[in-house]
């Protein structure tokens, strides 16, 4: 195995060089399939200033939100945040900075970010306050505004399954945001379940090529459930 | 009487058509789907990244991965399929979703729609609904027709900030189905025991009420 | 099976409602992946006056290259081109009008048609003769031109494997352009190898959501192999 | 003597790192893969949508299917992924690619590059190239120095419809390696037995000759 595997064998080796001030991607969505021990390791880093891009901000004590009481997110683009309390907190006192993003618009423009693609129109947020400050235009007579793209200095990533080149398979809806935030770090730092040689993937369904991957590392999770609802048998 | 939860997801249920994909937000919408006609299939999507959304699971099914965009655990139906965020948006913005049935605090003679905002008091931000108002040709809106204290609903213009501009056609409230088109709110139908009247007093918009207005069926 | 069931019985009705002067878009990279029974059926139909969007006409006798003889090809949007005569003399003369796209630009506008994104700026092309008319644009010091989005009246498409509701399964490289395709037609119509009952298909492994399908139909194909490259065992 | 098709790709292997994603183009480009320095694994990227394409196939592999952007019929390597051609384009327009390799007709010393049309002789298309040539930041063009008929390759102005502008950092010729800065071409090292004056004088736009032009070494 030699320059293709990108296997850490730690979780600091795994967030080594996540500086003050930078940009970080995450994967996820509400609870389901985030990065839970990439963000724990950010905590325990203590890196502060971050601005935080990812479509929710966790709850008091598990996901993003663990970064929250040390202050250490200065800003964050999202699509639906406010599940906890102390968030509410910072961001009425302005502590906190919240860019709201349209779910649709914020996945596209993490994947535009990965594939090169400086800026996009959408119908999406047109006539609302997310237009402010944008280019607006008409094609086919239809209103869009100009939405740019978005990277990171790292993205964080969980997947279920991978092969040490970085190969990723995910599993169910705990792919959502990960796939895009996998392209659009500039170091893709991705934890799995389960890490599998080279080749033991089928190529034709591997979610996300290795080639966006920088490090990969094995983690276990509590995978906490945030709605928990069931039926009666 | 005033439409109960039940009773406006039964009428959004009439809407529907065999083989549609339908996206239901959270609240009175998710409801829409014990209300399928019997023999009709629809297919629900999820915008966090499923087609073909299920029931809730049973203790046994319980699984962490499969939640649904309001985040409580579901199921999958046979024939769905798991995408990512990106791909399931492209689905709502590219207008491939048949139906779309979300929640309002306010909608207006022009299609706009309030659902998202009210300053200084919440602030959680839009989620998916403004793509899935951009997105979608075929909107239902499910609103209480005014509030608590009688202050209407439907509007002249929307006072809160915006979720959409121009893009709602239909409103169904406690009380009765509206079209709006040119600029005005159009009253097809009432719920049982309304009055043409209470909806007129409790419309602030401008309402075009047609001769005959029939009570909606159950 | 009720409402989802996209099966058809007969190419005809498969192509049922294409009429002349429509946009149909392909899948397929050279002979590779190419809706051949499809395009065989727009052959027998004589439609005529079609813009077509593919990477490739094929070849004088296979794939898009079919529809050349009775010129019912007005247009094609395609990046690479030229590899049969006929198509060469049509250019030439002036018979054909061939708009030539960047191959990545190509998927990029069948995906932005399909995805609801009306246009979007990509650095390929600037300074180029594909840039003419289009307009020019920084962002970060790096010069964009816009290119549209495209969509097609009909989109034909070619799966390894299908179930009744149009989930969609591709095999290797033969992938490529199909699954844009799919997303980019009003009607969508998909010729398969194989259709199973749907439950059959992993719903974490499924290339193309049934969502953009509708029709499809099993059929037996040729699959020419254009440049048939074999080493010494 | 000016490089054989076999030396030019083995200078171009020369430049490969352990881990390197590569897209090979057509033609001379392909030779490289055969060159890889022992010990040494990089991965090629075939932009119909192969990441870790691997040798030609046995006549029992042989499989339709599975063909890279040339349409020549391969095989996958170890660690192989298929995706789309948004996909593949998105990888290489992002910048994701570690080294392309593509032949040219001209390029000049502002880094212009043309190498898909030549007016009223050839007009197949560019393929991918554009992509390549935008997307990549580390490109290395292989081609001949002159024309059968001793007309520059290495020019001024491009006179031909370009590829690209301003993108070419690395040009690989029959008889030396250059490099483009600063609106010039800087000689770095010769061909075996190559002249200096012989590549200058075959080279229409400014060439920066520095005291020392090591031969290559292979």
């Amino acid at each position: 195995m030699a320059g293709f595997d990108k296997v850490v064998s730690s979780y600091e080796e795994a967030m080594a060089g996540l500086e003050d001030n930078m940009t970080v991607i995450a994967g996820g969505f509400g609870l389901c399939g985030i990065p839970e021990n990439l963000i724990a390791e950010i905590k325990r880093k203590g890196t502060k200033g971050l601005t935080l891009v990812s479509n929710n901000c966790g709850v008091d004590d598990f996901g993003l939100g663990v970064l929250l009481p040390d202050r250490q997110i200065k800003k964050i683009i999202a699509s639906y945040v406010g599940e906890n309390a102390e968030f509410e907190r910072q961001m009425m006192s302005g502590e906190l900075e919240v860019e709201l993003t349209p779910q649709g618009t914020l996945a596209e423009k993490m994947r535009a970010g990965g594939a090169g693609i400086p800026a996009f129109y959408t119908a999406t947020g047109y006539g609302t306050p997310v237009a402010e400050g944008k280019e607006e235009r008409e094609f086919d007579g239809r209103h869009y505004i100009l939405e740019p793209a978005i990277t990171g200095d790292f993205a964080i990533v969980k997947a279920w399954k991978a092969d040490r080149y970085g190969n990723l398979v995910f599993r169910k809806t705990a792919r959502n945001f990960n796939p895009m935030a996998a392209t659009a770090g500039k170091i893709t730092v991705v934890e799995v379940e389960e890490i599998v040689e080279p080749g033991e993937l089928d190529p034709d369904q591997i979610h996300t090529p290795g080639i966006y991957v920088n490090r990969l590392i094995q983690g276990s999770f509590e995978k906490r459930i945030e709605q928990r609802t069931v039926r009666e048998k | 009487m005033a439409l109960s939860r039940e009773q406006l997801a039964q009428r959004v249920a009439q809407e529907l058509q065999d083989g549609y994909y339908v996206n239901l937000g959270i609240g009175i919408p998710t409801l829409v789907a014990n209300y399928v006609p019997k023999g009709m299939e629809v297919m629900l999507q999820s915008e966090n990244g499923l087609l073909g959304m299920g029931e809730f699971p049973t203790e046994a099914e319980l699984d962490a991965d499969l939640i649904n965009a309001g985040k409580q655990t579901v199921t999958m139906a046979t024939g769905a399929s798991i995408f990512d965020s990106a791909e399931s948006f492209a689905m709502i913005r590219g207008g491939h979703v048949d139906l779309t049935v979300l929640g309002a605090f306010e909608v207006d003679v022009n299609g706009n729609i309030a659902s998202y905002m009210i300053p200084g008091k919440l602030i959680k931000g839009m989620g998916g609904a403004m793509d899935l108002v951009a997105g979608a040709d075929n909107i239902i809106v499910t609103m209480t027709h005014a509030s608590k204290h009688g202050v209407s609903k439907l509007l002249s213009n929307c006072t809160l900030p915006l979720t959409g501009k121009g893009c709602i056609k239909k409103v169904l409230t406690d009380l009765a189905f509206i079209e709006i088109k040119e600029g005005k709110f159009h009253l097809l139908e009432r719920a049982p025991g309304v009055s043409v009247e209470e909806i007129a007093k409790l419309t602030e918009g401008e309402l075009v009420i047609p001769d005959n207005v029939p009570e909606m069926q159950f």
